[in-house]
């Protein structure tokens, strides 16, 4: 366009340096710091410069730390996370959207609001249902009377026990009871042609056909762009796998790093490992950003109806 | 049996847990013990909870001292002297047991990182300022910390006001009670009191003397940990756990030289006991017998002279029975920097106690520890004067006492 | 929407398909909701055993303390700064990065980057940064001795968590309100040009009044992020101090119920809070939804 | 004639609908009871206004919405409670709705892939739908690398490839431009003649419908209007409402009185000699006027406003009795801008309705 | 004339465009130089297919593409350097691009209001135009609450209302359906008629231009290919190209070969005489061929292959020395199908055209 923006142009570039340093200034910090030795920081604090430590440091964390084998539990955590998110929010998207159900609306909302409340407040409660999930079930037999019948009958009543605590399964599933993901494809799903679901039944494509072969192809921006955000969420969960995992072989990365920084007062943190190890574990989510970036911004486009 | 050791210590300490976990796993094949760190004595306990509501809980786990009251009434651990009758328990040193024991005098739980409050210069600096002599009163400490400003020296003491030093260690070498009914000891129905003892003038005069820049809190410091700010030199001196001992010393090597003594008094108050500090180890209930005699072998591994030694040198913590005295003496390394908080640490809770200083015995108390630092750090902050933080505290955590005594309606004090 | 009877007629199919998503929900989500409101009429004991029903004395016991209100005030104004600060500086980063500048392509990647690192580590540096001796503050501190600390000083110390809340928040809401942006239809610039709106009205005048449904989205989502991301960046950073100043609510049911072993005085809390939370996002739908126009 | 044309024709079979309501909510009936049957193999267009239920009939043939009542027979079979695909009836998209992330072979062949057809006959048939329509060199591409009009033919050769029996089109040329459209229009029309499948057409194009059909069914608010062939449709409107639907520009109405004499307009010219008293609506075709007329009937004086030129013909706008009349010259004959036009209306083009239903009134200046 | 027209036709001025290139980039030359002028106050319609530049050519003059080379001129003022709001032309788009959030009246007004023009004065001027369109009684809808028609002309009063001498049009038609398209049409060139702005309209349309334009400029790959009255264009189309893009259905172009006296199709019937040696494509309207001509002239014999009867005229399509012929016969005359048509080509209507170039050769017949 033929207009004088170079005021604007100037004043963007300006904003986006600044927005650029806000991001990187802490992660310039903890390169820094990472690539002090721990003498230096004793003296001195966290580093403004960097030094020459930065190898011999990741090299503790692998040598002294549990961090590389806890991002293996970090990788399968986010990884399922993702996974599961994925197909499960898609599945039940592509219920609510595709099916004539009259409580399509009702399911709607019910996943919705999970969006509203965080795991970080429900921890507590959370925690006792995944140290025996079937105690809602057990609660409802008692409560509905039905446990006396059982126990008149076969002599004991039902209660079944199973722990997912210290399991990854036990890490994934909460994480998984969220409705953004079935949002973010209730609302592609409805961007779609409506004629091209249509033209499938005309096809002769039933449901499991129409999902397979139409909607999960022309799904894929948004697979990819929830899967990436679901991954990195997973990946820097911190509260719910520091109270869910138990051994330090089952912890993620990330609770794994938290642990790095000592409980007592007896001890100054060794940030320069502390910070090499963030490095360590920032790798792969960063490189998974840098990877699929355009997807991000592709796949969220939602363009309302 | 396979059982399984709950801790919630990080660091230094957490690899001498493990390090006694694999020497004990190493040392026999009737049992193997799996040593799971929580990150926190708070998730620690958290999780036992729910494990515990769960029946998945561990046969040990280790607690601080806060939580012992908690505990005790829990209905969830059995006390140790019942599960092991045999053991010589009287060689447990007084102040440790005095903590952990039932009215009827039995310990309720084995006393494993124990510690206590130390008081800590760095001789070099004080030297340096001209001041020879290290204090042991806080009239010293003052005299000397005026000596350290004026030659510049920016953070003459410092602590992190918390609960443990600043109130708790405090009243019991002072002898001065925190809560009523011997801090409780004597039933549920106990209330704060600290609020109108000495213990409020002192941490009054902390206020003040932070102000005049002889006191600095954690915050105040560059590194904003005090023990940082210790070990880095930026402070002269500190109050601070036998078991940041090892830390500093190796902080210090070959640069300052390093005091260790027991906490200041006021000058005109006779010296009491210190209280024991650290955790100690439960037995969980809800446990077959093959587990209680692996958790019994355990528990008897750790008290071993050997380990507590070993435990001792790693990490700084206070060795709790005669024997191991006997052993440090024998072995002549009594005087070394390994040893070093053994000695003045034992000493300092063996002096005499009275009813009000045996240990705390309230309920919530970990929570109360929360409440106490919330306060008194907005005195600190200025936003209000600490005679009236310390009234706010005593009214919150006489709440805490009375919903605990609502909670444990019919539960009898052990 | 489609048509009714245009859509699939199965039966059990569909049920089938939200199964395994409402199993999942129902028992991490609603179940320790229910639980948590269960609890909040007794008197629970830490380790099981004993639960005695006290009615509503849970509730007012939370409602008279002042703590509460305080931390529930705390609250408020973290997700009011909060949030506003984190939707406004990626809006102005989005504005920025939508124009063909070179600047442009590096700003679409690092912003996006604080998403893959974890709050709890992040704090840390945070905290560093902000300390009043080493950080950036430090040259005002040599200055003014004693303006910046917020060891000591709560206010200070909430704005470093805003800070660190902002930094982590910036990468979500800069690429929906990016992809917002990206979709304006250029001959909505063009028009604007020849009614002779230069450039800088035209952010004004066209750009952010057509991105309406993407500020709301990022508002509402934000303002629960708020509450999630407040948690453990308090964990590491502040610990709800110095005096329980970065205590929110979230902090003080988690130290309440994990720390003090208040069951039921965390539950309660919890109560509260969900209904809050549920009351002011509803609260946004009706007042700021309604004036979001979708009209392209 | 491929194999594939006769099993088309083989299949077409009368589509039958028998008081036909549909209502997408209690209050709001959109189909009122419809009764029509369109003959096997025939071409029939649904003609309408926007909204006036084009695409509700077609979905309900199609299967893709439920009939709130009534029933739809293909032949003898009563298809409505049967699913689409049992249907045996094929349909072509407005936009088209290819699948975009397809190939073409793989759009034409997805109906034969879900029905379990061996891949080899696939080939084979799709071979010939392509080769049929030109589509052989395009089998790989995607459709978003196709223009318009091979987009058409995909979505035609999607239809037909499973050789329905009925066929069916929903606007699929409304996205195209004049041009494509028009060229679109003469394919399908070749296409049909060539497969003979009951065709529905919808559309709401009357040039479209004009030189597709066998016949138009005109629909307004759900109704049907009229349905009967292109050229008595447009020479004999059965209502005003189709009169002025169809033809562009579209016929004239003019209020006029009878006195059991005349017909006059409103400011009192005589329009034709006529037995009929009260108020009518009187139509004429902008074409059927005539301008200075040499005949010897009714003379009627109007002022030209102004003209459009469309090369083969031009349109004259003129003012008469307080309406705007729209006049076709053929090829364009000269008329000075702006002045006094003398037109002639002839017996034989009127047509004349009922002012209270719109319905027309048959045969009142004899036949046309 | 309200006092917007006047002030609107005051400001008219005529637009040089001298030797205007455009490329986006190095390789591909969008426009190559252009030099035309467009008189004062007249209504220039810029039609071709898509892609030919036709929108590129509009951006340049509205200011919203640079020039690669080549200055525009508005009167005696270069603008090829000015920013769009100093141009003071107006621009209405293809899908109007209104402002979504903002009242009609705020979208009419906006420009004014960035202007910085008082209040007070802005309502007076909005209110007027708005009359002056028949939007009074929608000022305070969104644009969403408009149809069609409506939005078209609240994108009009925004571009007119800051009384510019150029107005720029994009395609605004093309997202009507026919019905609405036409109104609109109607409207335009009464708008035209009365306030007199210098009036750029792009299309590729091709009734659109001839119903609208004072003079149609026909694009083709960036170049012009005829720039002329739309009767001249119809009538004595340049090249091939305009012949066959204007006309619907187009312009029939058949290959003859003279032979000094007369010109032969490939069949060797004999179309007319002409002392002409050589191939030469020849060119005829479908409205100009007649059938069964009494005339002397030279017969053709042809096969009918199909009609469409579009009720104000059918097109027949017969095939004459193997190439399609398009015949439009005047009001609908019976011709049975699929028999021999004898047809008849006036000398009159003939064009001729050079096979290499494509352009006409001018008076090959004398005049027409
Ligand atoms: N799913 C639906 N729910 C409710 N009403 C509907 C639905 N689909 C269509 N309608 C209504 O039914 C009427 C007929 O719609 P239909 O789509 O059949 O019209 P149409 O003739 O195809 O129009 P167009 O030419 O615009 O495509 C309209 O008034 C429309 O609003
Ligand atoms: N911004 C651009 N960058 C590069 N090439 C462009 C750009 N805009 C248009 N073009 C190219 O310039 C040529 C002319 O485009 P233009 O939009 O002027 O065509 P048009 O005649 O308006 O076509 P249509 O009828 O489809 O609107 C096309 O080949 C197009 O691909
Ligand atoms: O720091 P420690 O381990 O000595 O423990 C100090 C107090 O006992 C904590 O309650
Ligand atoms: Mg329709
Ligand atoms: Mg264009």
């Amino acid at each position: 366009m033929i207009e004088n923006a170079r005021s604007l142009n100037i004043a963007a570039s300006f904003i986006l340096i600044a927005g650029i340093a806000y991001i990187l200034g802490p992660l310039y910090l903890t390169l820094s710091t990472a690539s002090q030795s721990y003498e230096f920081i004793l003296r001195n604090g966290l580093a403004w410069l960097p030094g020459d430590q930065l190898f011999s440091n990741m090299a503790r964390v692998f040598a002294e730390t549990h961090i590389p084998i806890q991002m293996l539990n970090s990788l399968a955590v986010a990884f399922g996370d993702a996974l599961a998110t994925c197909i499960l929010s898609f599945l039940s998207a592509y219920a609510i959207v595709y099916f004539r159900v009259r409580w399509a609306g009702a399911a709607f909302a019910l996943i919705l609001a999970t969006i509203m409340l965080p795991i970080e407040i429900r921890v507590i409660t959370t925690y006792q249902v995944a140290s025996n999930v079937f105690s809602p079930l057990n609660a409802l037999l008692d409560v509905t009377g039905l446990n006396e019948l059982i126990a008149a009958y076969f002599g004991a009543p039902v209660k079944l026990e199973w722990s997912v605590l210290n399991t990854h399964l036990g890490l994934i599933a909460p994480l998984v009871a969220h409705g953004t993901g079935t949002f973010l494809f209730r609302q592609f799903f409805l961007t779609l042609p409506k004629d091209l679901f249509k033209a499938a039944r005309m096809d002769g494509a039933g449901p499991i056909r129409f999902l397979l072969d139409i909607l999960l192809p022309l799904s894929r921006p948004s697979f990819a762009a929830l899967f990436v955000l679901t991954f990195l969420s997973g990946w820097t969960q911190y509260l719910w796998p520091l109270v869910a995992a138990s051994t330090s072989d089952m912890q993620t990365a990330v609770v794994g790093l938290a642990r790095l920084v000592p409980d007592a007062e007896g001890e100054v943190p060794d940030f320069p490992m502390i910070m090499a190890a963030t490095i360590i574990v920032s790798i792969i989510p960063l490189a998974m950003i840098a990877l699929l970036q355009r997807y991000l911004v592709q796949g969220l486009v939602l363009t309302e109806k | 049996a396979n059982i399984e050791f709950w801790y919630g210590n990080t660091g230094v300490v957490e690899t001498a847990i493990q390090a006694q976990c694999s020497a004990f796993n190493a040392a026999q094949t009737e049992h193997h013990i799996t040593c799971v760190g929580q990150g926190s004595y708070e998730v620690s306990m958290q999780k036992a909870i729910a494990a515990f509501r769960a029946k998945n809980h561990p046969v040990l786990i280790q607690f601080f001292d806060a939580g012992t009251l908690d505990l005790m009434l829990s209905d969830a651990v059995v006390p140790v002297q019942e599960v092991l009758p045999d053991v010589k328990w009287e060689s447990y040193i007084a102040g440790a047991r005095a903590y952990y024991e039932t009215s009827g005098g039995k310990l309720f739980a084995q006393p494993y990182n124990a510690s206590t409050l130390l008081f800590y210069t760095n001789k070099t600096e004080l030297q340096k300022a001209g001041v020879t002599e290290t204090p042991t009163t806080w009239e010293e400490i003052i005299e000397a910390a005026r000596k350290l400003k004026a030659s510049g020296h920016a953070c003459p003491f410092v602590t992190d006001g918390d609960t443990w030093r600043v109130l708790e260690q405090f009243s019991a070498r002072h002898g001065l009670p925190i809560a009523s009914r011997h801090n409780g000891y004597d039933g549920l129905d106990a209330g704060y009191v600290f609020n109108t003892t000495f213990a409020a003038k002192h941490l009054q005069n902390l206020v003040d003397w932070r102000k005049e820049g002889l006191v600095r809190l954690a915050s105040d410091t560059k590194a904003g940990n005090f023990t940082a700010a210790f070990n880095a030199g930026e402070c002269a001196m500190m109050e601070n756990s036998s078991g940041s001992y090892t830390a500093s010393a190796k902080a210090f090597e070959g640069k300052y030289e390093l005091t260790v003594g027991m906490a200041p008094m006021y000058k005109g108050y006779e010296r009491h006991n210190t209280l024991v500090g650290g955790a100690s180890i439960y037995i969980m209930k809800g446990h077959d017998k093959a587990e209680i005699e692996g958790a019994k072998a355990f528990l008897d591994f750790v008290r071993r002279p050997e380990q507590q030694m070993a435990f001792t040198s790693a990490t700084g913590y206070v060795p709790v029975t005669s024997d191991v005295m006997d052993a440090i003496a024998k072995s002549g390394e009594a005087n070394t920097p390994k040893y070093a908080t053994a000695a003045v640490g034992i000493g300092s809770m063996n002096e005499p106690r009275t009813p009000d200083t045996r240990g705390i015995r309230l309920g919530f108390y970990v929570q109360f520890r929360q409440v106490f630092m919330e306060e008194t750090q907005k005195a600190f902050a200025g936003g209000q004067t600490m005679q009236a933080a310390l009234d706010n505290a005593k009214k919150r955590g006489d709440e805490l006492l009375r919903r605990f005594e609502q909670t444990y309606k019919g539960v009898k004090l052990h | 929407m489609m048509s009714e009877s245009s859509l699939f007629s199965h039966r059990w199919l569909p049920l089938l398909l939200v199964a395994p998503l409402m199993l999942l929900i129902v028992l991490f989500f609603y179940a320790p909701i229910f639980q948590a409101f269960y609890w909040s009429f007794f008197l629970e004991r830490p380790f099981g055993g004993g639960s005695m029903f006290v009615g509503w004395d849970n509730f007012i016991r939370v409602i008279s303390d002042p703590e509460f209100w305080e931390a529930g005030w705390r609250t408020i104004i973290f997700m009011v700064t909060g949030s506003t600060l984190a939707v406004a500086i990626p809006l102005i980063l989005a504005v920025a990065a939508d124009r063909k500048i070179a600047m442009s392509l590096p700003a679409r990647n690092v912003l996006v980057w604080p998403k893959g690192v974890a709050g709890a580590s992040i704090g840390v540096v945070f905290a560093f940064l902000f300390n009043p001796f080493a950080g950036v503050l430090a040259p005002l501190n040599s200055i003014f001795p004693g303006i910046w600390a917020p060891g000591i000083d709560g206010t200070d110390a909430f704005i470093t968590l805003i800070a660190a809340h902002v930094w982590g928040g910036i990468p979500f809401n800069f690429v929906i309100l990016l992809a917002g942006l990206q979709s304006i239809p250029r001959s909505m610039h063009q028009a604007a040009a020849m009614d002779g709106a230069g450039p800088w009205r035209r952010i004004l005048d066209v750009q952010l009044p057509l991105i309406m449904p993407q500020l709301f989205l990022t508002l509402v989502l934000e303002f629960t992020e708020s509450v999630t991301s407040a948690f453990a960046l308090i964990d590491t950073i502040t610990k709800g101090g110095p005096g329980g100043s970065t205590t929110l609510l979230v902090y003080k049911i988690y130290t309440d119920g994990f720390s003090g072993y208040d069951l039921s005085g965390a539950s309660t809390q919890t109560a509260i809070l969900m209904v809050f939370v549920v009351l002011l996002t509803a609260a946004q739908f009706v007042f700021l939804g309604r004036r979001v126009s979708y009209d392209r | 004639m491929t194999a594939i044309d006769m099993a088309i024709r083989a299949a077409a079979a009368n589509i039958t609908l028998s008081g036909v309501t549909k209502a997408y909510d209690a209050d709001t009936t959109v189909i009122p009871p419809m009764d029509v049957e369109l003959g096997a193999g025939e071409f029939t267009v649904v003609l309408g206004p926007s909204g006036c239920g084009k695409s509700t009939l077609l979905q309900m043939i199609a299967g893709l919405e439920r009939v709130s009542g009534g029933a739809i027979a293909f032949g003898d079979r009563e298809v409505q409670d049967l699913e689409p695909k049992h249907r045996g009836c094929a349909m072509v998209f407005q936009n088209y709705a290819l699948y975009p992330h397809m190939s073409v072979f793989d759009n034409i062949a997805y109906s034969l892939k879900v029905s379990g057809m061996a891949k080899a006959e696939r080939i084979e048939r799709v071979g010939a739908v392509a080769k049929m329509l030109g589509l052989s060199d395009y089998l790989a591409r995607k459709p978003g690398q196709l223009s318009g009009g091979q987009r058409q033919r995909v979505a035609i050769g999607r239809a037909i490839v499973r050789e329905p029996g009925v066929l069916l089109f929903d606007e699929p040329l409304s996205n195209l431009d004049a041009q494509l459209r028009h060229d679109m229009r003469v394919e399908l029309a070749e296409l049909h003649r060539r497969i003979g499948a009951t065709t529905v057409f919808v559309t709401h194009d009357q040039v479209e419908a004009m030189t597709l059909a066998d016949r138009i069914l005109i629909l307004n608010k759900g109704r049907i209007e009229q349905f009967d062939t292109p050229k008595a449709i447009y020479h004999h409107p059965a209502s005003v409402f189709v009169a002025k639907f169809i033809g562009a520009p579209p016929m004239n109405i003019l209020p006029v009185t009878g006195d059991g004499a005349v017909l006059r307009l409103a400011d009192g010219q005589v329009v034709a000699a006529a037995r009929l008293t009260g108020a009518y609506q009187l139509g004429i075709r902008p074409e059927d006027i005539l301008l200075d007329a040499k005949a010897d009937g009714h003379k009627l004086t109007s002022t030209l406003r102004f003209r459009e030129d469309l090369g083969s013909h031009a349109v004259l706008a003129a003012e008469l009795a307080g309406s705007v009349v729209r006049i076709a010259t053929p090829f364009g004959a000269d008329v000075s801008d702006h002045g006094q036009l003398s037109l002639h209306f002839p017996d034989s083009r009127l047509h004349l309705f009922d002012p209270a239903s719109g319905r027309a009134i048959p045969s009142a200046f004899g036949a046309n």
